[in-house]
C-alpha cells in the first residue's frame, strides 16, 4: 500500500524533472565526480519475488499441483513476475524524477563478507543500465512465464518447470542489480545453474542431460577467466594505495587539489614488492570506519582508494582523475602484460563463456534442448546477454584498454560471421535461431568492443525482443506441428497458424534490418557505423574498417538464413506427416549426399544425432526413448500425448493447429514491443535532418548517458570522426545488404519451389558437409580436451593407487616395526578394553591375535626403540 | 556456568558411565541397545545445546583474549595443566564438532522403524550391532574432539588428540566394511606415526621453555622483546631457584611449561630461533615445525599422505564418515593454525612456499583423481581431500582473507562434506552397493532426495549463494595477492570439480530409470533430521558468511599480524 | 626408518668425535693396569661378539664364559671383589653349566655345524649400532659426577653382609623366596612333562 | 682421558648390552636367547658396580644391587631352562620361531 502513495508522489516528481532531464545527462558527462546516489529501500523486492515464487512452488508446488490443479502452480509464478515487474516500474519511476547525475539507487540490505580487505555487501543498485536490464528481464520474462503456461500446459512437471522458472529471474536481477562483483557473480553462476537445470529438465533423455552439463561445464571454464580477472583487478587496486583511502577532497574542490604528497610510480607489477602498508595493521586502522557502515563512505562525498568490488567505487576510482587510480593501473605491467589489457581479456573470457562467443560458444546449440520458452527467455533475451552487460556495466575499465576493446571486438565478429555461416544450413528450425543468437551476440560485441556502448546495450535491447518473439514463434510452430522441429517437415504454415505467422514474419524484418520499421536496422547500424569510425579505439584504426565489412557481410547473411527460415515454415506446401502416409515426401528438397546421415527418418534419427551433436529431432518430449521405435511426428507423435490432446483439445489427424491464445498473445505483445522500441534509437542523423529536437540524440542514448558518462569522452576523443556523409553511405549499404539476403533467400526457399540450394550444396559438397556440421569443432573439442582430461585422470588415479598407496604399504621395516607395535598395543591396552567392554570384544580379540606374531624379539624392538628415541630427545633438547 | 567448557567437553563422559553402568545391569538386547541410543542422544544433544550457549555468551567484540579459562595443575612434576580456553577461532570449531556429533549420533539410530531390511544375520546394518559398545566408543570420540579444540596445554591437546584416535581406530575397525580390518590399521598406523614426531615436538619444545642459558640469550639479543614478555608476566624470576620460571595456575612457578599461549609469546619473541643450527641447515625451529607439520598434514590429509582416508572412508559406516570428514580433517588445519604458525612464524614463513605448493597439489591432484572415481564415497572422500587443499593454500598465503578463507573453509566444508556422506548413506542403506554406475535415473523415484543431493552437490562445486563458494572465494582472493601462479592453478579445480559432480548426478540420477531401481523409497525423516539442518546451513552461510567470519576474523586477524610482525 | 636414521645420524655427529680421542692416544699407553683394563675390556667384548655372532650354540656357550670371566675381571678392576667373586660362583658355576647342560639335552652335539640359526639379522644390526651409537653417546656426553680418586672401600664383603641384614632387609628376604619360587616352579615345570 | 674412567666402563656395559639385544632378537634358538638374556644382565651390572666404584656411598649400593641381580639372573636361567625343557618335551623344539602358539 505505501508502495502505491510512494508511486502517486514519483509520478509528480518525474513530471518536474523529466523536462531537464536531457541537459543534465549531457553535462553531467563532462564534469566527472563520485558517483552521487540516493538510498532506497523497496528495491530489494524486486529479486525478492521471485525468490518467494521459487520458494514456494518447491516446496509445496507438487503439492498444490496434486491438490488444486496446476492453474495455481502458474497463478504463484506469473504472480511473482507481475509483483516485480510493478515494484520495477516504481523504481524506474522513481529514478525519472532524479535530476541524471543521480540516478543511482541503492539498497544496502546486509553486509556479506569483511574478511582483510575484502568488503562484500549484499545491497542492490540501479542505474540507468541496470533498470533497463531490470525492466527487460520482468518484462519479458513475465510475458514468458504466461507463454509457459500454455506450452508447458500437459507436462507432469509442471511446477517443477516454474520454480526453476522463478529461480532463473531471480538469479538474473541478482545479477544486473547487484552492485558488487561478488554478488553479480552469485548471479552470473545462478543463471548457470538454472540453465543447466532447465536444459536438462526432460532429464529421462540422456541427451538433454549432457547438453545440460555440458552447457554449466563450459561455462564455468569461463568463470575460471572471470574469477581471475577479477583477483587481478583487486589486487592492481591494492597495493601501497591502501593507506590513501578517503583521501580525496569533497565534491566542491575536488579538482583543485589533487594531493599534491602522491606520486604515481608506474611500478612493474611483480607481486612480491614488500610495502610496509601492506601490513594488515595498517590497512585494518584505515579500513575501520569504512568497515562500519559500508553504505554511507561515500555519501560523505570521499572516494574510497583501494581494492574493492564494488562498481560504484570502482567507477569512482577510475572516472576521477584526482584518484590518480587510472594512471597508475594504465603504468602497470603483470609478468609484462599490461595491467588492463589483461584485467579486460580476462574478464571477456567470462563473457565468451556465457554469452556463447568464439571459442566457448559450443554449449548454446546443444541448450536448444531445453524447453522453448528457456531457449527464448534464457538462452535469446536474457541470461546470454550478460556477458554484454558485464561490459557495458564495466565501460570505463574496458574503454582504458584499447588492445582489450581490440579483442572483444573482433571476437564478436568473428563469432557473427562463423555463426552466420552455420545457420545457412541447419535444418532445426530452433538450431537456426541459435546460431542466429550467437552471430547477434557477436553483433552486441561489435558495438561494445568499439565502445559504443549504448549501440551494443540498444541491440541487446532490441535482440531481446525479435529473437524472444522468433523464438517463442518457433515454439508456438513446433507445438503446432506437434514437436516436430524440422523445417523440411513444416512449411505453408501460415493457412494452419495466421498469427504467429505474421509475428514471425514481423520479427524477420527486424531482425533482416529493413529500415524504418525495424528496430534491428537502428540498433545493428549504429554498432557497424560506429565500428566503422572508431578509429584508434582500435589497436589499429584499420581493424574498424575490417570490422565493419565483417558486420556487413553477416547481416546480409543474417537476412539470408533468417529469411529462409520463415519461408521453409511457412509458405509453400504442408509436408509434415499426416500419418504414416508419406516417407521423405519431400525428397527433392533433401540435399541427396546428407541424406544418410541426416534425411530425419525415425529409422535413422538415432544415428543422426550420433552422427553430429543435435539433439534427437523426432523425439516425443515425454517419451524421450520412443525415438528408438518407428514414429514420426504428427499421428503416432499425437498417440504418445493423449493429455496434449487434453489440454489443448484440438483436432488429431496430423494437421498443424494454431497455439492457444496464451502463447499467441504473447507473440504479438513481442512484436508490437518491437515496433514500440524503434523510438528508443531512432536514428540520430535523420532527426538532424528532420529537425526533431527529440531525436537530436537517441532516447536511449541519452537515458544512459550517465553510466557511459566515465568512457564517453576517452572513446570519442579517439574516434575517427568520420562524417555525416559516411553515416548515409554505410547505412545504405547496410540497407542494400538486408534487401539482398532477403531477395536470395525469396528465390531459392519460397514455396520450397527452387532447386539451387541442393544444387550448390551438390556443387561443393566438402564444404557444405563441413558447415552442416559445424565445422566439426565440437569433435575437436571431445578429441583433445575432454579425452585428454579423462585420460589424464584415470592415469593419475592409478598413480594414487599403486605408486604412492604402494610406497606406503613398502615401507618394509618401518612398517613391521610400527605394525609391531601395534600388534603390542593391541594385545595389550586393547584387550583389557576389550573385556571391559561387555560384547563385540571376543571376536575382537580374534583380529588382534591375528595382528601380533607372538614373537618376542618383534616386541624387544619397539621397546628398544622406544628408549632410545627418548634417551634421543632428551639429549637432543638439553 | 563457569565451568561451561569442561561441561562441553565431559557431557559424553557422563553417558559413556551411564551405558557402562548399563552393561552390569540385567536387562535384554533390545531394551538395552534402546536405552545407550537414548543415552547417546541425550549427552550429545546436551553437548550440541551447550555449544550453542557458548556462542551466544561469547564475547566476539575482543581481539586475542582468550574466554571461559579453566586451569588447574594436574601433572605437577611435569608443570602440565589441565588448561582448556576458547577464542573465536575454537568457538567456532566446538560449535561444529559438538553440531556434527549430534547429527553423527542421529545418523547412528536405527535407520528404517519396522520393515528392517537389515536383520538378515550375515550383513546387520551397523545400527543394530552392539549397540552399547558403538555408543560408548562415539561418545568417547566426541569428547576428544570438544577436548582438542578447547585445549591450551600442549600436553593436554596431544591427550585429547589421541584419545580421539583410539575409538575411532574401534568404531571403523568393529563397524565397518568388508575391508575393515585394513581401513583401521592404516588410518591407526598413519596418525599414530605422526603423532609421535608430534609428541617428540611438543617435548623438545618443553624442555626449551626452561632453557635458562637460551632465555638469557634471548634477552641480550633482542631486549626489548625479552622485556616485553617479563612486562607482560609471561616470563617471572623464581624467587627461591633464582631463574626464569612460568606462573602455575596456584600461582606457583613452573621452570618450563607447556602452555601454548605463552609458548607462542615465546616462539614470536624469537625463543626458538636462538637455539645454534642443528643438522644441514636445518634449525632447530625448523625441524620443529617440520614434525608438527607431518603430524597434522596427515590429518589434513596433505597429499602424499593422505591415501588412509579413501580407505578409512569407503569403510567407515555412514556416522563415522561425517564426523571423519566433518571434523577430524579439521583438526590438522587447526593445530597449524595454534601451533605452528603462532610458535613457531620465522619457520612459518621460510616454509610458506612449500605449503602453497602441496596446497595447490592437493587442490588439482585431488580433482583429477576424483573424476576418476567409479565408488560414491571414494568420489567424496577424494574430493574433500581436494577441498582441504584450499586451506592449505589460504594458511600458506599468510594474508588476511586468505586466512580467514581457510578457517571459515574448515566450517563450511565441516557442514557439506558431513552433507555429503549421509546422502551417500541413504543410498548405500537402500541399495547396499555405491557403484556410480550401478544407478541410473533414480531421480524419477525419489525427488525428494535428489533435490538434497543437487544441493550439497552444487555446495560443494562452489557454487556462489552456498557455503563452499564464499570460502574458495577468500582462499583464492588472498593467495592471489602473493602467490598468483599457484592461485591461477588451484583455480582449474573450479572447472574439474563441476565437472566431476555434474557427471556424477547426471550417471546417477538422469538418463533412463535403471528398472532395478523402480521402487527406491525415498529418505525417510530421521534422514530429513540430519540432511535439513544442514542444508539450511550452507544456504545460510552462502548468503550471510559473516555469521562466522566475524567471529573467527577479530582473533585470526590478530594471530596474523603477530605471526607478520617476526 | 625416520628414528633409526636420526639415531644413526646423532652417532656420526656427536659419538664418534666424543670417541676419537680414546682411539687416538690408544697409541702411547700410561699405566700397565690401564692397559690391562683395554685388555680385559677387549677380551669381554670380543667374546660377547662371540656369543652374538657365533652360528654354533656350543660355541656361544664357551664365549658366554669368556664374556661372564671378563666381566668379573673388570668387577675386580672396580675394586668390587665380592661381586666378583659372587659372580663367578654363581654364573660361571652356576648359571653356565645349567646353560650347557641344557645344550647337550636339546640339541645333538653330534652336528657343530648350524645348531645356533639366527633371523632378521640386518634390523638385528641396525638396532645394534643405533643402541651402541646412543648408549655410547649418552656414556661420553653426559656430565657424570664421580671422582677417579675416590677411597676404595675397605672389606666390601662386610659392608655388604651388613647392608643386606640391615638396610636391605626387606629385598634380601624377598630375593630369598623369589629364589625358593623359582627352586619348586623350575621343578614342576621340567617334571611334568617327564612324567608322562 | 687414557685412565679407565666412568665413560670406558659404560661404554664397555653400552657394547655387551648391544650384543645381548643383537642375541636375544637374532636367535632362534631358544637357549640361545637366554644366552643374550644373561649378557644384557651382566652389561647392566657393570654400570652397577662402575657407578658405585666413581661415586662410592657407604652403603655400597650398587654393589648391592648387582648382587640383586645376578640371583634373579640365576633364578631366572633356572627357570627358563626348564620351560625350554618343557617346550622341547613337546614340541621336540627349541626353535623360538616354532613355538608361537600366542600366535592363534
Amino acid at each position: 500500500m505505501e508502495i502505491l502513495s510512494q508511486v502517486k508522489d514519483l509520478v509528480l516528481l518525474a513530471a518536474q524533472h523529466g523536462a531537464e532531464g536531457a541537459g543534465e545527462a549531457l553535462k553531467h558527462a563532462e564534469e566527472l565526480g563520485p558517483q552521487k546516489f540516493v538510498t532506497v529501500g523497496y528495491l530489494w523486492l524486486i529479486p525478492f519475488f521471485p525468490l518467494l515464487g521459487f520458494a514456494t512452488n518447491a516446496f509445496a508446488g507438487h503439492w498444490i499441483q496434486r491438490r488444486f490443479g496446476k492453474k495455481y502452480v502458474s497463478y504463484i509464478a506469473v504472480g511473482a513476475m507481475v509483483l516485480s515487474f510493478a515494484v520495477a516500474m516504481v523504481a524506474l519511476i522513481q529514478m525519472l524524477g532524479l535530476p541524471p547525475s543521480d540516478r543511482y539507487m541503492v539498497n544496502f540490505l546486509w553486509n556479506m563478507i569483511t574478511a582483510g580487505d575484502i568488503q562484500a555487501n549484499l545491497s542492490f543498485s540501479l542505474d540507468p543500465l541496470s533498470m533497463m536490464m531490470t525492466l527487460i528481464i520482468t518484462f519479458i520474462g513475465g510475458l514468458i512465464h504466461w507463454y509457459s503456461t500454455g506450452y508447458m500446459a500437459d507436462d507432469p512437471g509442471y511446477w517443477r518447470f516454474f520454480c526453476y522458472l522463478n529461480l532463473f529471474v531471480f538469479s538474473m536481477l541478482l545479477l544486473v542489480m547487484g552492485d558488487n562483483f561478488v554478488l553479480m557473480f552469485f548471479g552470473w553462476e545462478g543463471v548457470g545453474l538454472c540453465s543447466y537445470l532447465l536444459i536438462g529438465f526432460w532429464y529421462e533423455d540422456i541427451e538433454k542431460a549432457k547438453a545440460a552439463v555440458k552447457a554449466f561445464v563450459t561455462n564455468r571454464v569461463g568463470d575460471f577467466g572471470f574469477v581471475l580477472g577479477l583477483f587481478l583487478l583487486f589486487w592492481a587496486l591494492g597495493g601501497s594505495w591502501v593507506e590513501r583511502a578517503n583521501v580525496i577532497p569533497p565534491r566542491e574542490t575536488r579538482w583543485a587539489t589533487a594531493d599534491p604528497n602522491y606520486k604515481p610510480q608506474a611500478q612493474s607489477g611483480t607481486f612480491y614488492e614488500k610495502d610496509p602498508s601492506l601490513s594488515p595493521s595498517k590497512a585494518a586502522t584505515t579500513w575501520e570506519n569504512y568497515r562500519r557502515d559500508p553504505a554511507s563512505s561515500a555519501s560523505k562525498g570521499g572516494i574510497r582508494v583501494g581494492p574493492t568490488f564494488t562498481f560504484r567505487e570502482l567507477r569512482d576510482q577510475l572516472a576521477v582523475d584526482a584518484t590518480g587510480v587510472r594512471s597508475r593501473l594504465t603504468g602497470m605491467t603483470f609478468f609484462g602484460i599490461p595491467l588492463l589489457a589483461l584485467i579486460g581479456i580476462l574478464l571477456f573470457v567470462g563473457a565468451t563463456a556465457k554469452s556463447a562467443q568464439i571459442p566457448l560458444y559450443v554449449w548454446l546449440p546443444d541448450a536448444m534442448a531445453g524447453p522453448t520458452p528457456v531457449s527464448a527467455l534464457i538462452h535469446a533475451a536474457t541470461m546470454v546477454t550478460a556477458g554484454v552487460y558485464m561490459v557495458a556495466r564495466l565501460n570505463f575499465l574496458f574503454a582504458l584498454s584499447t588492445a582489450a576493446m581490440t579483442v572483444i571486438a573482433l571476437t564478436g565478429a568473428a563469432t557473427a560471421m562463423f555463426a552466420a555461416t552455420i545457420g545457412f544450413v541447419q535444418n532445426d528450425i530452433k538450431k537456426v535461431l541459435a546460431y542466429s543468437t550467437v552471430s547477434q551476440l557477436g553483433f552486441m560485441f561489435i558495438g561494445v568492443g568499439v565502445g559504443a556502448y549504448w549501440a551494443g546495450v540498444y541491440h541487446l535491447l532490441t535482440h531481446a525482443f525479435f529473437k524472444a518473439c522468433l523464438f517463442l514463434g518457433s515454439g508456438s510452430v513446433i507445438l503446432g506441428c506437434h514437436h516436430e522441429q524440422d523445417m523440411r517437415k513444416m512449411g505453408g504454415l501460415k493457412r494452419f497458424m495466421p498469427l504467429t505467422a505474421k509475428t514471425y514474419l514481423y520479427a524477420c524484418i527486424a531482425i533482416a534490418g529493413f529500415p524504418i520499421v525495424s528496430n534491428g536496422f537502428f540498433s545493428k547500424d549504429e554498432i557497424l557505423w560506429k565500428a566503422f569510425d572508431s578509429g584508434s579505439n582500435m589497436l589499429d584504426p584499420s581493424i574498424g574498417k575490417l570490422i565493419w565489412v565483417v558486420g556487413w557481410l553477416t547481416a546480409c547473411g543474417t537476412s539470408f538464413y533468417m529469411w529462409r527460415s520463415y519461408y521453409m515454415t511457412f509458405t509453400g506446401e504442408y509436408r509434415g506427416a499426416r500419418g504414416e502416409a508419406h516417407l521423405g515426401g519431400h525428397a527433392p528438397l533433401l540435399p541427396a549426399l546428407v541424406t544418410g546421415s541426416l534425411a530425419s527418418l525415425p529409422s535413422s534419427s538415432v544415428d543422426a544425432h550420433r552422427a553430429s551433436t543435435d539433439f534427437p529431432q523426432v523425439r516425443g518430449m515425454r517419451h524421450p526413448d520412443s525415438g528408438a521405435d518407428p514414429h514420426a511426428a504428427g499421428a503416432a507423435g499425437h498417440a504418445d500425448h493423449p493429455d496434449h490432446k487434453a489440454a489443448e483439445g484440438h483436432g488429431h489427424g496430423g494437421m498443424p493447429h494454431e497455439s492457444p491464445t496464451s502463447m499467441t498473445y504473447v507473440l504479438v505483445t513481442l512484436a508490437i514491443g518491437c515496433a514500440a522500441t524503434i523510438v528508443l534509437g531512432f536514428w540520430a542523423p535523420l532527426g538532424h535532418l528532420l529537425h526533431i529536437d527529440w531525436m537530436q540524440e537517441p532516447m536511449l542514448e541519452r537515458w544512459l548517458s550517465p553510466t557511459f558518462a566515465p568512457s564517453r569522452e576517452l572513446v570519442e576523443s579517439r574516434g575517427a570522426a568520420s562524417g555525416t556523409f559516411w553515416e548515409w553511405l554505410l547505412m545504405f549499404a547496410s540497407i542494400g545488404v538486408a534487401f539482398a539476403g532477403w531477395l536470395i533467400a525469396r528465390a531459392f526457399y519460397k514455396d520450397a519451389k527452387s532447386t539451387v540450394p541442393e544444387k550448390l550444396a551438390a556443387a561443393f559438397p566438402g564444404l557444405y558437409r563441413v558447415v552442416y556440421n559445424k565445422y566439426y569443432v565440437d569433435e575437436l573439442y571431445q578429441a583433445t580436451v575432454l579425452r585428454g582430461t579423462s585420460i589424464l585422470a584415470k592415469a593419475l588415479a592409478v598413480f594414487d593407487n599403486v605408486v604412492i598407496d604402494g610406497i606406503v604399504n613398502a615401507v618394509a621395516v618401518a612398517g613391521r616395526f610400527v605394525a609391531n607395535i601395534d600388534g603390542a598395543i593391541d594385545k595389550y591396552l586393547v584387550d583389557g578394553a576389550v573385556n571391559a567392554l561387555a560384547e563385540g570384544i571376543v571376536e575382537l580379540g580374534g583380529r588382534f591375535r591375528r595382528l601380533q606374531t607372538g614373537r618376542i624379539q618383534n616386541y624387544l624392538y619397539a621397546a628398544v626403540l622406544g628408549a632410545l628415541l627418548v634417551i634421543g630427545i632428551n639429549f637432543l633438547v638439553h | 556456568m563457569d565451568h561451561l567448557l569442561s561441561y562441553i567437553i565431559f557431557a559424553p563422559i557422563a553417558g559413556v558411565i551411564a551405558i557402562g553402568a548399563s552393561l552390569a545391569v540385567p536387562m535384554d538386547k533390545p531394551q538395552r541397545d534402546q536405552f545407550s541410543r537414548w543415552v547417546a542422544l541425550i549427552c550429545a544433544g546436551v553437548a550440541f545445546v551447550l555449544g550453542l550457549y557458548l556462542w551466544v555468551v561469547y564475547d566476539g567484540s575482543t581481539a586475542g583474549k582468550i574466554q571461559f579459562i579453566e586451569r588447574a595443575t594436574w601433572i605437577p612434576s611435569l608443570h602440565i595443566e589441565y588448561f582448556v580456553g576458547v577464542d573465536g577461532i575454537s568457538v567456532s570449531m566446538v560449535i561444529l564438532s559438538t553440531l556434527i556429533s549430534f547429527i553423527a549420533t542421529i545418523a547412528s539410530m536405527p535407520w528404517w522403524r519396522g520393515k528392517d531390511e537389515h536383520d538378515d544375520p550375515e550383513h546387520p546394518h551397523f545400527s543394530v550391532v552392539k549397540v552399547p559398545g558403538y555408543m560408548i566408543m562415539l561418545l568417547i570420540l566426541q569428547t576428544g574432539m570438544s577436548g582438542t579444540f578447547a585445549a591450551l596445554d600442549m600436553f593436554l591437546f596431544f591427550v585429547f588428540w589421541e584419545v580421539m584416535l583410539l575409538p575411532m581406530y574401534f568404531l571403523i575397525g568393529i563397524w565397518g566394511g568388508p575391508r575393515k580390518e585394513y581401513a583401521a590399521i592404516k588410518f591407526f598406523l598413519y596418525t599414530l606415526a605422526g603423532s609421535v614426531l608430534l609428541l617428540l615436538a611438543i617435548l623438545a619444545l618443553y624442555y626449551r621453555t626452561g632453557d635458562q642459558a637460551l632465555l638469557q640469550r634471548l634477552a641480550t639479543v633482542n631486549p626489548e622483546a625479552f622485556r616485553r614478555l617479563v612486562d607482560a608476566g609471561t616470563l617471572a624470576m623464581d624467587p627461591q631457584s633464582h631463574a626464569w620460571a612460568y606462573r602455575m595456575a596456584e600461582g606457583g612457578f613452573a621452570s618450563n611449561t607447556f602452555n601454548m599461549l605463552t609458548m607462542a609469546k615465546l616462539g614470536q619473541a624469537g625463543l626458538f630461533d636462538l637455539v645454534g643450527p642443528f643438522l644441514a641447515g636445518i634449525t632447530f625451529a625448523k625441524l620443529m615445525w617440520i614434525f608438527m607439520f607431518i603430524a597434522f598434514a596427515v590429518k589434513v590429509p596433505m597429499v602424499p599422505l593422505h591415501t588412509w582416508l579413501p580407505d578409512a572412508h569407503v569403510e567407515a559406516p555412514t556416522p563415522i564418515s561425517v564426523i571423519l570428514a566433518g571434523i577430524l580433517l579439521k583438526m590438522g588445519i587447526y593445530g597449524m593454525l595454534r601451533m605452528n604458525w603462532p610458535i613457531l612464524p620465522a619457520a612459518t614463513a621460510s616454509f610458506a612456499p612449500a605449503v602453497s605448493a602441496f596446497g595447490v597439489i592437493n587442490i588439482v591432484y585431488a580433482a583429477m583423481v576424483t573424476l576418476a572415481q567409479t565408488d560414491l564415497k571414494k568420489l567424496i572422500a577424494y574430493s574433500s581431500v581436494s577441498h582441504m587443499g584450499f586451506s592449505l593454500l589460504g594458511m600458506a598465503s599468510m594474508t588476511e582473507s586468505g586466512m580467514s578463507g581457510a578457517v571459515l573453509n574448515l566450517f563450511t566444508h565441516g557442514i557439506i562434506s558431513p552433507m555429503l556422506f549421509l546422502i551417500v548413506g541413504v543410498i548405500y542403506d537402500r541399495a547396499h552397493h555405491r557403484e556410480i554406475e550401478g544407478f541410473g535415473g533414480i531421480a524419477k523415484v525419489v525427488p525428494e532426495y535428489t533435490a538434497l543431493m543437487g544441493l550439497a552437490f552444487f555446495a560443494s562445486l562452489g557454487l556462489p549463494g552456498l557455503a563452499g563458494f564464499i570460502s574458495e572465494f577468500l582462499v583464492l582472493n588472498g593467495a592471489f595477492a602473493n602467490l598468483p601462479w599457484h592461485t591461477a592453478l588451484s583455480a582449474v579445480s573450479v572447472i574439474i570439480t563441476a565437472a566431476y559432480y555434474l557427471w556424477t548426478i547426471q550417471r546417477v540420477f538422469l538418463g533412463n530409470l535403471n528398472p532395478k531401481y523402480a521402487h527406491l523409497p525415498d529418505v525417510n525423516w530421521r534422514e530429513r533430521l540430519t540432511l535439513y539442518p544442514l542444508g539450511a546451513l550452507a544456504i545460510l552461510f552462502g548468503f550471510y558468511p559473516n555469521v562466522m567470519l566475524r567471529l573467527i576474523n577479530t582473533d585470526l586477524f590478530a594471530l596474523v599480524r603477530s605471526v607478520k610482525g617476526v | 626408518m625416520v628414528v633409526v636414521a636420526f639415531v644413526f645420524w646423532i652417532f656420526v655427529k656427536e659419538v664418534l668425535p666424543g670417541l676419537a680421542p680414546v682411539a687416538t692416544q690408544g697409541a702411547e699407553l700410561a699405566r700397565p693396569s690401564d692397559l690391562l683394563f683395554y685388555v680385559i675390556a677387549a677380551v669381554s667384548i670380543v667374546s660377547g661378539a662371540g656369543v652374538a655372532f657365533s652360528r654354533s650354540i656350543i660355541y656361544a656357550a664357551l664365549s658366554l664364559l669368556g664374556a661372564l670371566l671378563g666381566i668379573g675381571a673388570l668387577f675386580i678392576f672396580l675394586s668390587a671383589d665380592y661381586v666378583a667373586v659372587s659372580q663367578l660362583l654363581i654364573y660361571i658355576g652356576g648359571v653356565l653349566v645349567l646353560i650347557l647342560f641344557a645344550v647337550m639335552l636339546t640339541s645333538k652335539i653330534g652336528d657343530k655345524s648350524h645348531t645356533n640359526p639366527s633371523i632378521g639379522v640386518l634390523p638385528g644390526i641396525g638396532l645394534t649400532v643405533a643402541l651402541i651409537a646412543v648408549l655410547g653417546y649418552v656414556a661420553t656426553k653426559t656430565p657424570w659426577i664421580s671422582n677417579p680418586n675416590a677411597p676404595n672401600p675397605a672389606q666390601t664383603a662386610r659392608t655388604i653382609g651388613d647392608v643386606f641384614l640391615k638396610e636391605y632387609l626387606l629385598p634380601f628376604e624377598v630375593s630369598s623366596l623369589v629364589l625358593l619360587a623359582t627352586l619348586i616352579g623350575a621343578v614342576v615345570v621340567a617334571r611334568k612333562e617327564i612324567k608322562e | 682421558m687414557l685412565a679407565p674412567g666412568l665413560p670406558h666402563f659404560l661404554i664397555v656395559g653400552a657394547v655387551l648390552f648391544a650384543f645381548g639385544t643383537y642375541t636375544v632378537v637374532t636367535r632362534t634358538n631358544a637357549v640361545g636367547i637366554l644366552m643374550g638374556v644373561e649378557l644384557i644382565l651382566n652389561a647392566a651390572n657393570v654400570n652397577f658396580v662402575a657407578f658405585n666404584r666413581f661415586n662410592p656411598s657407604p652403603l655400597l649400593t650398587g654393589q648391592v644391587f648387582s648382587i640383586f641381580v645376578i640371583v634373579l639372573a640365576a633364578a631366572e636361567a633356572a627357570v627358563a631352562l626348564a620351560i625350554v625343557l618343557a617346550i622341547f618335551m613337546t614340541a621336540k623344539t627349541i626353535d623360538a620361531t616354532q613355538a608361537d602358539t600366542l600366535k592363534e
